[in-house]
């Protein structure tokens, strides 16, 4: 089966790196190709490093609370650049304190997420979600 | 850019200033003249600074917590709140993510969406977008004094505000507000727009009004080893004291060892002084800050107490003059107000049940005399490196990973040493990477390493690594292999 | 009444026991044979004692809360919610104060009007009321094993009953469950039917079943010298181990001060163990419990969560095998199911980043030794007061106030030692009474409050005593004058 | 003014000590004549203290949670004891668990009880109370 490859970083002014690089090291022990771009990405930073390296997913990573202000319009950037389809996966501390997790993965469901994790989640959780999502065990 | 570390002359600092005020509207709204008149009019238990030395005298613990929303009336609610119901003893503003990497028109964008959507949508207190005045009206809604606290590589605009809206301390540095704080400026220049922070803070010192400043200790919060975030304080105490500044309270972050944590703090006061007086600055007043665990916290709020209250404790034990309080919401998201105030008040309990009491371990000489000799190295280093000069030092020593900061996101550190937990829980350096270690310190290291590896019968490797930065979050200190939540 | 402490001959036995299983219904209930026959389905970790001997060897701190609700299906509930949220180690049935003063009617009435009012309206789980086979549904529901905990001057039938249904673990004692928890019954009395409770238990053990004891450490669980309760620790040791008895977890409650509560610990295992061994008792295995603070707790939950945490820090530093945990609802009342588990998830927490942690402070072998030299005073006033009999010696001794419960409600204790913080926080003597101690302890104390009444500018007096027993439930460890909240 | 006389105690099967000595004191300081019965008290026990010292009040403690079993009924046996209007004040930790303390003081008004107090309550608090309800400032 040929390597799947994800772009992963930390968007917004957020520079919490910590979660980043062990989400890149169990990534790529968990056999993908994964393009890092580390922390403060832009959107069009992720979209850019997606088309170029033809890649299956985007994870965004937010965990300073300001995410649902620079996760907005991320979707039909993704559509304007033409990988309309493209997994979107958003997780860490996505909004500004402590609320009901339902409430909060509709509001990024509504933004075009494909799926939102809540603080503090497993790698191994989003790897099994990439496993399915991406139809990797079929 | 070069960078040495001097004063800035009165000319540089002042066409700096009309550069620096130009950045955002609400730089028209400070005069000087009118800010230090301001200052005079806060005294005694309004000053941080002042308030700061009554503690470290009596030996007491003050404890602060971290708090800003975006709204002023929102912003002044929670502060009176802490005030009243988490009994605080000084209060913070943390300032927003959009503030801290100058994007000030996001900034007045968050605050307008907050307002329109009736709830916070940034991290923190846009002190610039707010501007001097509205400032004030903070500064006279409290009784306690307030510091800013942020993690902006350019702070300038910020501190000319905030010093003239009555603020009396100043967290930040130019080299712990650069490594964990973003991921590309260079530290010369970092280093540079915090000689202007510091300058003006002398020059209100020279005009009779005190502010504390306060270098970050904990850097990025996570596996960070006394003697790196030692070596960073005094580093930046010596750029600040260069400049005038005379009131300086360092930090450290929890790391989970008692010994280690009461030994780093009572290290951190004493090295501080003894460079500082080193390099004649006789003058300047230091006092020390413990930051409960800064690393990744438990989702369950009765275990985040369990962790609070062992910060509390060794803060409580060192007799560090403050403590900065984390929540039981910190594993989730910024802490409401009563949260954020029952952080405070489980602080205070154990604070003030530990008053009396001293910490005199046995093994204390021992760790306190590893932590010196390990930040004297690194600091030796930095200065030989810097041909004698602390900035230029401080950036050679980055760039060669003399001084290295684990798990930084900034481009500029070297990012070769590793840190992880030796078998007591201490924090100790699994790779040396470049840090310039003598022999016997190297061996001490190496040898904890060792221990654990025996016990937990896997190699020295950086599997230990990723277990610890887990294990507080899942119920323990030490990252055993196997470990399951509690 | 005429007490020994020998042997009851099995002739003694098995006649008190007939009057004993006759007081209420459910002592049909029992039959020996069938009760060894259940109890030796329970093996491992099933079992109470084996699962504390393993964490001794292991230097680990087990968890136990105390919890109980009149209705059964409540109290099944209940110890599942706290094996499952609680994470605990050990389960408690803790019983109601009418099953406590044997008072099997009103406990009736209690359960009666309980399920009536769908609320429970007793402090506890009436077990006696239960009977046998529903207690061994109780049992049955749970994977970790349970004890008895209580305060019943007469625990005679209570222990037959839960023994026969697979209890593990006993707490109490001749002396520990008489001077707290009653007014006017003699102390030979009690000593007497835990003669009963301790000889059931050797019954048990020569059957190979072995039921772990727990004299009670707290006492009233208000500024106990550790030397007072140590002292009832080790008789009741020595009593039980006369019965047969084999396993033995010996208690103390957290008095505040961190080198006091360790000093505690460790000295009680070893005292414990010496005079065992002095008595000729070398197969008696001993282990210890550290009960977080037993006095007056903060109303507030982060206040509390404080205090439990330093609690929970002493066992865990002392590395007592196990502790008994509080809730935040401690000052309020009994803690509903979600609040205990809080209680005990925060102990775990502390308890486990303390597991890699010793505390070797300088000072203390200085508090051991007086530790020790105050207990064995006491125990050799009593043991010569006995005729070299330890039953009759702890009357003696407490009729004459040689040993001294500060606050019993009880009749038979001289109440004639007054307890006080000295300006450490530790607990010391204020005014020895009768206490049989050597010059150089009484100077050690009295020197100790006479440092804390410099300190404070004011005479060591009965004040002092006030103020330290609202203390901890106002925010601090030590009572100055003029304290306010927090 | 002569001295008001106070019966203290602790009622049914509780032994909670403590701070029963510590209103002994108190109320003593505050010059009070009290009669104190200690822990373990029946309602028998407090009516015939209260008619032989012919005493202005019978403040009952609670600790132990089941004071609500302990004290039904006790104003009926004040009534037929023939002092059925003695000040009757009740404290402590009066109900089991931690619970709404309106409903709480409601619960104890309806069994005839002048006052309820809630947990921790200071004795500087009982000792106006008493005052007011003794007319003692007038
Ligand atoms: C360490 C830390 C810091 C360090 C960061 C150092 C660095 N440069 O990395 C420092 C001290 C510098 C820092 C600064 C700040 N922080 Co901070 N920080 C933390 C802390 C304590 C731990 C984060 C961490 O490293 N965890 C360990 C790693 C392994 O876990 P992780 O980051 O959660 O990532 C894992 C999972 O979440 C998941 N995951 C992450 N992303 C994604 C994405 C996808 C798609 C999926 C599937 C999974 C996934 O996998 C990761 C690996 O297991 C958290 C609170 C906590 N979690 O306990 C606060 C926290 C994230 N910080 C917070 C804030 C607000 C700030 C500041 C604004 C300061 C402030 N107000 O106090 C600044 C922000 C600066 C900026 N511009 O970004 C808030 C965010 C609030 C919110 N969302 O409501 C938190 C939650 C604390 C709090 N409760 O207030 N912080
Ligand atoms: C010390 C203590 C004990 C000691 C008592 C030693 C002794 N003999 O005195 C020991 C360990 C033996 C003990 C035993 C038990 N206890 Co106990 N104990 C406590 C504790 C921790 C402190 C009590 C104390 O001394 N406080 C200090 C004194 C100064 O304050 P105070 O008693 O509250 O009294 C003051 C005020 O309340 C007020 N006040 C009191 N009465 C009155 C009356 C009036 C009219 C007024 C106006 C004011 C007033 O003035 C007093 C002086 O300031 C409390 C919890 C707490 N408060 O933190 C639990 C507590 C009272 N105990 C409790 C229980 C259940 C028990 C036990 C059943 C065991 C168990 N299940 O854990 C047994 C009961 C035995 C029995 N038959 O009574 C519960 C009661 C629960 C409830 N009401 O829902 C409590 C609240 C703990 C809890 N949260 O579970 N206990």
């Amino acid at each position: 089966m040929k390597k799947k490859t994800i772009v992963i970083g930390v968007i917004g002014n957020d520079v919490h790196a910590v979660g980043n690089k062990i989400m890149y090291r169990a990534f790529t022990d968990a056999g993908f190709n994964v393009i890092n771009l580390g922390v403060t990405v832009t959107q069009e930073e992720f979209i850019s490093a997606a088309i170029e390296s033809n890649a299956d997913a985007i994870l965004v990573s937010s965990l300073y609370g300001q995410g649902e202000l620079d996760c907005r319009g991320m979707r039909e950037k993704c559509e304007e650049a033409g990988i309309p389809n493209i997994l979107l996966y958003v997780g860490g501390n996505i909004v500004i304190g402590k609320q009901d997790f339902e409430k909060v993965e509709q509001r990024y469901h509504d933004m075009g997420f494909d799926r939102a994790f809540p603080p503090g989640t497993d790698p191994q959780v989003d790897i099994d979600c990439l496993h399915k999502d991406l139809k990797m065990d079929e | 850019m070069e960078i040495r570390n001097r004063k800035l002359s009165d000319a540089e600092f002042e066409a700096e200033r009309k550069e620096v005020l130009a950045t955002w509207h609400t730089g028209k709204e400070v005069d000087l003249d009118d800010a230090f008149a301001y200052q005079k009019t806060l005294t005694g238990d309004l000053r941080f600074g002042d308030k700061l030395l009554a503690a470290k005298k009596e030996r007491r613990t003050l404890i602060q917590p971290r708090a800003g929303v975006p709204v002023l009336d929102e912003h002044i609610k929670l502060m009176q709140y802490l005030e009243k119901y988490g009994h605080v003893d000084l209060l913070p503003s943390t300032i927003d993510s959009y503030t801290r990497l100058n994007s000030y028109d996001k900034a007045e964008e968050g605050l307008k969406q907050s307002i329109l959507e009736g709830r916070a949508l940034m991290n923190g207190f846009p002190a610039v977008n707010h501007g001097v005045y509205k400032c004030r009206h903070l500064v006279e809604s409290v009784k306690t004094p307030l510091q800013v606290r942020h993690g902006t590589p350019d702070a300038r605009l910020l501190a000319e505000i905030t010093y003239a809206a009555g603020f009396t301390s100043y967290e930040g540095g130019g080299i712990s507000y650069n490594l964990p704080y973003c991921k590309k400026i260079p530290l010369e220049h970092t280093i540079k727009t915090w000689q202007y922070v510091d300058r003006l803070t002398g020059l209100y010192e020279e005009n009779g009004i005190s502010i504390n400043r306060e270098p970050f200790g904990p850097l990025t919060g996570t596996l960070v080893p006394p003697a790196i975030s030692h070596a960073v304080a005094v580093i930046e105490a010596l750029l600040a004291a260069e400049q005038g500044v005379k009131n300086i309270t360092v930090g450290y972050g929890q790391c989970g060892n008692i010994t280690q944590d009461v030994a780093a703090i009572l290290t951190l006061q004493e090295l501080t002084e003894d460079y500082l007086d080193m390099f004649g600055f006789h003058d300047v007043e230091v006092t020390t800050v413990l930051h409960e665990w800064m690393g990744g916290f438990p989702e369950d709020e009765a275990q985040a107490f369990g962790v609070i209250s062992l910060g509390a404790a060794c803060a409580g034990l060192s007799k560090a003059t403050k403590v900065i309080v984390k929540s039981p919401h910190e594993a989730v998201g910024i802490p409401t107000m009563e949260a954020n105030a029952q952080g405070c008040r489980c602080t205070k309990q154990v604070i003030n049940m530990l008053y009396e009491q001293e910490y005199s371990s046995k093994d204390l000489e021992v760790e306190k005399y590893m932590i010196k000799n390990a930040t004297r190295a690194i600091l030796e280093k930095c200065y030989e490196l810097g041909d004698g000069d602390w900035a230029l030092g401080a950036c050679r020593g980055v760039e060669t990973g003399a001084l290295d900061v684990p798990f930084a996101p900034c481009a500029a550190n070297a990012g070769l040493m590793l840190p992880a937990r030796d078998n007591e829980g201490a924090v100790r350096i699994l790779d040396p990477g470049n840090l310039p270690f003598d022999q016997e310190t190297k061996d001490f290291h190496r040898r904890k390493m060792e221990e654990r590896a025996r016990y937990e019968n896997r190699p020295v490797h950086f599997n230990m690594v990723v277990d610890d930065i887990y294990a507080i979050g899942r119920g323990r200190l030490v990252g055993r292999p196997g470990m399951r939540d509690i």
